[in-house]
């Protein structure tokens, strides 16, 4: 009863949340001096002809008028225009792009694998590579080894993501030319090209969000091996290995899987610059291209999209945390 | 814009403007071996989608859309000569009578749809109807205002209206009855709106992804984002269709594709990437990286023309309403720099342009009003502005540019420039929906200056000059964005879209050329040149005079 | 209290030391954390005498078509870089990079310390008063810090750029967006220190002698938090440059002709395989004062809060 | 043995015999538990040990580190002194338990579970099977501890060190410990060393006791020896300083076992155990603070459980009298300490000083009515500002009164912290740079810095060393004297109470449950749980503490 409560009212707090994130982000691109309508009147466009469009695309009416309509499509459907050519947009409805003739959830849906593809990838890749190079320093503290790795994690959080990408491409794929160079291929047509394809994004992106983690976990070992339940843990007689890798690690992942929520929720919101950079077609190219062409209606459908992926994982990681840490379980 | 790769007209049509030093080669072609029918033909694009819908096209007719549509006329395009129209469905270019009032095709005998039924008339009339529909607006739009009753008429599908300024009296002839006198009717008869439909087909809003094919080829797969394929239409028959030799079995569209990896892949010629054309300019950053590689020098085809870019000066705002001030503008622009940074060099980038009508129409006069080296004179804009009152030069004015692709760039080049001669200016990127509302559907716009290009949609000076320097194209969505108004231009405008006579028309509209630049209105700057890439399998790769597109139509594999 | 052997649990917080000996401290102990700082001063000398220096090397922000070779990239090799041109020149327009390195230093520069000014200032008075009054307040705000932190913050920066009128200046805009959007960051670590600090005695004790909310803020709270939000700011300086060089490199940052590392990073990218050079000079800058305000900031951090004891 | 280049023990000696147990006693700083730890070579790896330390002829510091660990756990247990962070916090108790076992013995995991459920139900946990899955937050310390010597005890160790395993608890928990201790060396014939502070937790377990000083063993002997007969100064003077209850509080038990208990005038008590209600307040003259009625329920609303922290506490104290108020923790005292200082909202009733009511006045009338109440808290380190020299914060409350202005200010500082025995010149310190007792003092200082009419003192000397508290209990009572102000002094320990408090009231779960004069309260118990109170409190005596473990046996059942 008391998980459905939390679960319900998670849920409340999500919908809140995106009906916020809708609203500004529909307001602000209302103020833009903006003609969405002008695509749709081809040319040439007389004012005529861009009031029929403009009446057609449902932009005629008071934009409060316009986001409600925008907001009850979501549940009941939207049609554009009338008679056998009506354009039907079938609930769950986020909206028509005329710019490319196609439902904006279609749009994303189409890219979620590419984004997600990128983004699992390389978060399952930084997640193992920066927490065992963090236990690693932590064990091994004030060695070489610890300083090698928290320099080079220091490298790593100071690189901005574009110029890692273009190295990435330009060593593995253009240099050494042992990586592809272009394109992705769904995982459904052939795995080993999918992962082939994949692999410098994901080593790049592991890269810069290792060394973030590699520094966390090490911090945290270091607290965590000072706590009074792993000296308990040694006086016990367990291995060191078992007192590091049960005792402390579980600690340890407390705080990573907070951080790990957050950075994976907006890596798959589509990291802007990283498809981008890796010319990836994901979900962050869809929203950079419709930023762009300032297309309403994938930008307000991208940005819900993205928030309500935040809002999901995190709402994923309380769970799992609730699993990791029995304090956070509801009881 | 090219999300929709519309590869016609509106005022910067070029994506990623660039030409090519071709030096070694002729202008508009690029070598290769013999090309035979059969084979895979590659088409890399950028964009998620091609627009198969007639109705919502602004295709050329040289590009994407005449694999599966053909229209009532064509375009025979070659390098080094002038574009002509020649018939496509018709038997001929129209017959004008009334004064070119009203116009008569009939077509060919035994054409048929990809299904087999015949095409006719009332299928063309039907396709025009269609695209007076709300639901498939977007395309070429030439024909609205010029067939009564224009766009009261909401198209066939509601009501089942008629358009009864087209007749249909047998299934072989069709009749438009203009508005007004319209000489270059024959050529609007060529844009993608003039294609047949399945009389009563097409009410659906995704009819773009499965056409019934009147050309070559008809759509066998069609994803939205990935890919379409293309085979050949078995009830094509090429000896009615002079202008489609149709060389390739199979043409294959990969869309979304970044435009770097695009040129990557091509410039790496394997796999199927030999048989790949990349629909995209080449930009300069790949002009340069091409240069370095002679595989793919040789096959970067450049355009001999191409758009025309230009710097238009408001001529309703502030001291630009001086004639003689604007007429100081010619003399600023360092027009050499601008063609470096528009393609690394002048060669590349295009020649520089001293008149409004582009090389390749018929009629066009080369004249330079305003003659000065390429490298501009800043000293004589200082005089001259010193001369109608302003010693001081010019302070705080607005230069509105895309904010896409280079064009930042050229406008800190044209701001160099003007800086150099005592006119200072900011630079007001804008994108590309922000850049209509602002300058072309605003009545009071906030710019004194506009960096952009033209393109015509049609091979003929009207497209060229009407759009841009007509007062009823100011504002309200049209393209006149230097605001220049004037009743003798706009009564001479009227007159030369009359005439019927090619020649006499040319005559016109080379005198308009002259008379609008006297005004100064706009700087013309470069003829901008283009320059595609594509794989050494891909033969007869060829540009015309006019467009500054490739001709999709010439493209085969070579075997 | 046990032994005094540190085998975990508190520690005694380092109390009084100041920013500038901690600085000083973490410098003389570490000739890394002096190589960075030496970074930061030389990065900052860079920006404010860009002038000055880009006038001793003989050039200016002008186009200059001369310095390219017959394909628009540099003339000479190495992007063109020699006696005259430090860094050598911009492809197709033949700016010289170091100018446009200098100049673009300043405008990151000021960019980064102004939003993270903002930033800090928000978050401060945001979080602290958070975690003093509590309550619905509290709620709000740590809500409202939930759904900056999810919100798909880009977007808006790209469309405030393109809804803000020209005449707006686009530094002061940037500041204002990137410390807009920056301050949920600062406001939960301030708050996280308000409410541990609020659990102090002294706290309750300043209370119960009478003093009013203003006077605990001030005299018992304030001078506690002068450390975390020093930490937080000097770390906040690079992520806030890193932003900026973000947005411009996506072309929502600074206008054209306006110089900025991540407008001609991302001008670069283009060019890297014919003119590389034109790439890393900006490239290393941005990477080098990151990177410098990353080490210092982590040095201090150490040196200000023993229990994060970084380099062992 | 050298930490960090700090000599923290010095040539330490001492043995345990089986079955024995041994009390190593010191107080902070003294290195009882370097020694202990450095035995399963738990020290940090920057600590060098030199010597030897055998276990059945072995030597532990010189064995190879996969010996050291059989011997962790396996012929050695460790208990620790804080038993919630003594377990992770992440596993349940059954998983620690079982993972214990199967270190040390090669059982199955069913086999181990069941072993585990045996040792849950050894160390007297009530349902060891539910308790099994228990995790450590969802436990009290008292189990919690019981779990760790259950882990301890798991392999039938040869010695179990017990590094001050009550310290943490309260004095009915503890006691209860301390019997299960006893019992086990008794069932298991183990050996215990024990390491503590508290010479009552000697005098109730040990056999034989080590007295350890500035890293050195400074005596050692049997438990009587050291008690009756202390040869060094250190050992008297830390026998001496040691605060217990006196013999009257062990008889006053034994007669209400007897029932022979008078119940006299103001001394009241509620009748049923565990109470329901509160005493009501006693009659009042003229008291400078009142508490009527007070409830203060935590939590509720949106959160289904409240917690009722105080329920209808009457109380009053008249000027220049001391109240003791005395509960274990979680009885509510420091929430009627928060109410009354107003740092603490009630939930109903009202708090008044000097017939104010503290949450209704207003401005002047409010700041008048602080400058009546004096507070110290129990951490002195968290009640001064680490950034603040103490000067400034003795004279933070002159100031924010504007009492006094210029340097009169410093003049009256000075004062203050001479009459709290602190020298002047330490005013330009911070307070890390003072020990704890230095920092009472200022706290101290501060709080009678305007004189108040009222002092509240919150556990004033609970977190220090034996002979600290002794020292700063003493200064309390002469300054409370020489002032005269009244005061609520609150505290866990009945002995401390003893010592000071004229009137007392004791607080078990929310109530009052019984209050009156000190004497009477402690001479003649009347509920149950005060009697449980005095009894469980062990005193640095063997003989009496014999005794009153005899007390203590009978109450519980």
């Amino acid at each position: 009863m008391r998980v459905v409560k939390f679960v319900a009212g998670r849920f409340a707090g999500m919908v809140v949340v995106l009906l916020i994130v809708s609203f500004i982000t529909f307001l602000v691109f209302y103020v833009l001096p903006s003609e969405p309508a002008q695509l749709a009147c081809g040319r040439p466009c007389s004012p005529q002809a861009l009031e029929l469009a403009r009446e057609f695309m449902g932009y005629n009416v008071p934009w409060y008028q316009q986001y409600f309509d925008f907001l009850g499509g979501i549940f009941t459907g939207r049609t554009f225009g009338s008679g056998p050519s009506a354009i039907h947009c079938p609930a769950p409805c986020f909206g028509y792009d005329f710019q490319n003739n196609a439902e904006v959830l279609d749009q994303i849906l189409d890219r979620v694998e590419v984004s997600f593809s990128v983004a699992i990838g390389a978060a399952i890749i930084w997640m193992v590579a920066g927490v065992g190079l963090g236990v690693l320093s932590a064990l091994k503290r004030g060695t070489p080894l610890d300083r090698i790795t928290m320099a080079v994690a220091m490298a790593g959080v100071s690189m901005p993501a574009y110029l890692a990408g273009m190295l990435g491409i330009t060593i593995f794929a253009f240099g050494l030319d042992v990586v592809p160079k272009n394109g992705y291929v769904p995982i459904g047509e052939d795995v080993v090209q999918w992962a082939w394809h994949l692999v410098t994004p994901w080593l790049v992106l592991a890269f810069l969000h290792a060394a973030i983690y590699a520094r966390l976990t090490r911090g945290q070992m270091l607290e965590t091996l000072g706590e009074d339940f792993i000296r308990t843990a040694r006086a016990k007689g367990l291995t060191e290995r078992r007192v590091v890798g049960r005792h402390a690690l579980r600690n340890v992942l407390l705080p990573v899987v907070t951080v790990f929520g957050v950075d994976l929720g907006l890596l798959l919101a589509g990291t802007v610059i990283t498809e981008r950079i890796f010319s990836m077609p994901g979900v962050g190219m869809l929203l950079v291209d419709s930023i762009r062409s300032l297309n309403l209606p994938i930008l307000l459908g991208v940005t819900l999209f993205a928030a309500l992926l935040v809002t999901v994982v995190n709402f994923l990681v309380d769970l799992f945390y609730g699993v990791l840490d029995p304090r956070a379980r509801l009881t | 814009m090219k999300r929709r790769h519309s590869l016609a007209g509106i005022a910067a049509v070029a994506v990623l403007l660039a030409a090519c030093g071709a030096n070694d080669k002729p202008a508009g072609q690029s070598g290769g071996g013999q090309v035979k029918a059969g084979g895979t033909l590659y088409l890399l694009s950028d964009s998620p989608t091609q627009q198969y819908d007639p109705a919502r096209s602004s295709s050329l007719v040289v590009t994407g859309l005449q694999f599966v549509h053909r229209r009532l006329t064509s375009w025979k395009v070659a390098p080094g000569q002038d574009t002509t129209i020649v018939p496509d469905l018709a038997t001929d270019t129209g017959k004008p009578s009334d004064g070119g009032k009203t116009w008569t095709f009939t077509l060919k005998d035994g054409l048929k749809y990809s299904d087999g039924t015949p095409i006719r008339s009332a299928d063309v009339k039907w396709g025009l109807e269609r695209s007076f529909a709300p639901a498939f607006s977007g395309g070429l739009a030439y024909h609205k205002d010029l067939l009564s009753p224009g766009l009261t008429y909401k198209g066939p599908f509601e009501g089942g209206q008629e358009l009864s300024s087209i007749e249909t009296p047998d299934d072989k002839t069709i009749i438009f009855k203009l508005a007004r006198p319209y000489g270059d009717w024959n050529w609007v008869a060529s844009t993608p709106a003039f294609a047949p439909v399945p009389k009563g087909k097409g009410a659906e809003a995704n009819y773009g992804e499965k056409p019934v094919a009147s050309g070559p080829y008809q759509i066998e797969k069609f994803e939205r984002g990935k890919e379409a394929v293309l085979v050949r239409n078995p009830n094509w028959d090429g000896k009615t269709d002079e202008t489609r030799p149709a060389f390739p079995d199979r043409v294959v569209w990969q869309f979304s594709q970044q435009t770097n990896v695009i040129s990557k892949r091509l410039i790496d010629d394997t796999g199927d990437d030999k048989n790949a054309f990349g629909t995209s300019f080449a930009s300069p950053a790949q002009l340069a990286q091409i240069q370095g590689n002679a595989s793919a020098k040789s096959r970067l085809v450049t355009s001999e023309s191409g758009a025309l870019a230009y710097l238009a000066l408001n001529t309703q705002r502030g001291k630009l309403a001086d004639v003689n001030v604007r007429k100081a503008f010619q003399y600023a622009i360092n027009k050499s720099a601008y063609q470096v940074a528009s393609a690394g060099n002048a060669q590349l980038a295009g020649d520089v342009a001293t008149t409004l009508i582009t090389p390749g129409l018929a009629g066009r006069e080369q004249f330079d009003l305003y003659q000065t080296k390429p490298e501009g004179d800043p000293n004589k804009t200082k005089e001259l502005l010193s001369a109608a009152g302003m010693p001081n030069g010019l302070d705080g004015l607005v230069l509105v540019s895309r904010a896409e692709n280079d064009w930042p760039r050229k406008a800190e080049s044209i701001q160099s420039s003007l800086a150099a001669a005592g006119i200072k200016v900011t630079i007001k990127p804008l994108d590309e929906e922000t850049f209509t509302a602002e300058v072309q559907n605003k009545e009071n716009p906030d710019y004194d200056l506009v960096l952009t290009s033209w393109q015509p949609d049609i091979p003929s000076a009207n497209a060229n000059i009407q759009p841009l320097f007509q007062s009823t194209e100011i504002g309200g969505g049209g393209y006149n964005v230097a605001r220049y108004n004037n009743p003798d231009v706009d009564r001479l405008i009227t007159e030369a879209q009359a005439t019927v006579d090619p020649a006499e028309a040319g005559k016109k509209w080379a005198e308009l050329d002259k008379k609008i630049m006297a005004d100064s209105p706009v700087v013309p700057l470069i003829y901008t040149r283009n320059s595609y890439l594509h794989g050494s399998a891909v033969g007869n790769v060829k540009i015309g005079r006019f467009p500054a597109y490739a001709d999709y139509r010439q493209f085969g594999i070579i075997q | 209290m046990s032994d005094p052997l540190p085998l975990g649990g508190e520690v005694t917080p380092g109390a009084a030391r100041s920013l500038p000996a901690a600085l000083w401290r973490a410098i003389r102990r570490d000739a890394w954390t002096l190589t960075c700082a030496i970074i930061v001063v030389a990065i900052v000398l860079l920006a404010v005498g860009a002038d000055l220096w880009v006038a001793i090397e003989g050039q200016d922000l002008n186009e200059n078509i001369e310095a390219l070779g017959p394909d628009g990239l540099p003339a000479g090799p190495l992007g063109g870089v020699s006696a005259d041109h430090w860094f050598g020149v911009q492809p197709l327009r033949g700016i010289d990079l170091f100018a446009l390195v200098a100049y673009g230093a300043r405008v990151s520069l000021l960019v980064g310390l102004g939003a993270t000014v903002l930033a800090t200032v928000l978050g401060v008075l945001i979080g602290a008063s958070a975690g003093y009054i509590g309550g619905w307040w509290d709620r709000v705000v740590s809500w409202a810090s939930d759904v900056m932190l999810g919100f798909p913050s880009l977007v808006f920066m790209i469309a405030l750029g393109a809804v803000a009128p020209i005449e707006f200046p686009r530094q002061l805009l940037l500041i204002v967006v990137l410390g807009i959007f920056g301050w949920p960051r600062v406001a939960r670590i301030v708050r996280a220190q308000v409410l541990s600090l609020s659990k102090r005695n002294f706290v309750s004790a300043s209370r119960v002698m009478g003093g009013g909310t203003w006077h605990v803020f001030t005299r018992q709270l304030l001078p506690n938090l002068w450390a975390p939000i020093i930490i937080v700011s000097s770390l906040t300086i690079p992520s806030m440059i890193g932003n900026e060089a973000a947005l411009s490199f996506l072309g929502a940052g600074v206008l054209p002709p306006t110089p900025s590392w991540g407008r001609t990073i991302s001008d670069a990218i283009d060019y890297f395989e014919t003119d590389p050079m034109y790439l890393i000079f900006p490239g290393l800058m941005l990477f080098l004062i990151t990177l410098a305000f990353n080490v210092v900031g982590d040095s201090i951090r150490d040196e200000l809060d023993p229990k994060s004891k970084g380099r062992g | 043995m050298s930490f960090n280049s700090v000599h923290a023990v010095r040539s330490v000696s001492y043995s345990v015999a089986a079955g024995e147990v041994v009390a190593v006693v010191g107080e902070s700083g003294s290195g009882k538990t370097v020694t202990a730890m450095s035995l399963l070579g738990l020290l940090p790896t920057t600590a060098k040990v030199s010597g030897r330390a055998l276990l059945d002829g072995r030597d532990l510091y010189d064995m190879p580190p996969a010996d050291l660990r059989k011997v962790r756990g396996g012929a050695v247990g460790m208990v620790f002194q804080e038993p919630m962070s003594a377990l992770n916090p992440v596993f349940s108790v059954g998983d620690q338990l079982v993972e214990a076992i199967k270190a040390h013995q090669d059982l199955s995991t069913a086999d181990a579970r069941e072993r585990a459920i045996e040792l849950l139900d050894l160390v007297g946990l009530p349902e060891p099977a539910r308790r099994f899955r228990s995790y450590p937050h969802e436990l009290s310390g008292g189990q919690l501890q019981r779990i760790v010597i259950a882990m301890a005890v798991a392999n039938e160790p040869k010695l179990l060190i017990a590094d001050e395993p009550t310290t943490a608890l309260d004095v009915t928990v503890q006691a209860e410990i301390l019997e299960l201790l006893r019992d086990l060396r008794s069932r298991l014939r183990t050996a215990i060393l024990l390491i503590t502070h508290d010479m009552g937790v000697v005098a109730d377990l040990a056999d034989r006791v080590v007295v350890m000083y500035d890293g050195q063993v400074v005596e050692q002997g049997t438990v009587t020896e050291i008690f009756t007969a202390p040869r060094e100064k250190y050992t008297q003077e830390l026998l001496g300083s040691v605060i217990t209850l006196g013999a009257r509080a062990t008889e006053g038990v034994e007669r209400a076992l007897a029932s022979e208990l008078v119940v006299r005038e103001n001394h009241l008590a509620v009748s049923e155990h565990p109470a329901t209600s509160s005493v009501p307040d006693v009659p009042a003259v003229e008291p400078v603070l009142t508490v009527e009625d007070l409830t203060v329920v935590y939590g509720g609303r949106l959160r289904a459980i409240s917690v009722r922290a105080a329920d209808r506490v009457s109380l009053h104290v008249e000027p220049g009298e001391v109240l003791g108020l005395v509960g274990e923790s979680g009885s509510g005292k420091s929430t009627v300490a928060g109410a009354v200082t107003g740092l603490v909202k009630a939930t109903s009733g009202c708090v008044k000083v000097a017939g104010a009511d503290i949450a209704r006045v207003r401005g002047r009338a409010a700041k008048a009515l602080r400058r009546k109440i004096g507070v110290v808290f129990q951490d002195p380190l968290s009640s001064l500002n680490p950034r603040t020299p103490v000067g400034d914060s003795v004279a933070e409350p002159i100031r924010l009164h504007k009492a006094l202005n210029g340097s009169s200010v410093d003049k009256r500082v000075a004062e203050l912290l001479e009459s709290v025995q602190l020298s002047a010149s330490l005013r330009n310190r911070y307070p890390h740079e003072l020990s704890g007792g230095q920092r009472q003092r200022v706290c101290i200082a501060r709080a009678l810095a305007l004189n108040p009419d009222l002092l509240i003192a919150d556990e004033p000397t609970s977190a220090l060393d034996v002979s600290v508290q002794a020292k700063v209990l003493d200064l309390f009572r002469s300054l409370q004297e020489e002032y005269g102000f009244a005061c609520l002094f609150i505290s866990h320990d009945l002995a401390v109470i003893e010592q000071l408090a004229g009137r007392v009231a004791v607080m078990h779960r929310g109530h009052v449950v019984e209050q009156g004069p000190t004497n009477g309260v402690l001479a003649e118990p009347l509920h149950p749980y005060t009697q449980r109170l005095l009894a469980a409190a062990p005193v640095a005596d063997p003989e009496e503490q014999a005794r009153r473990r005899e007390v203590w046996r009978q109450l519980k059942v």
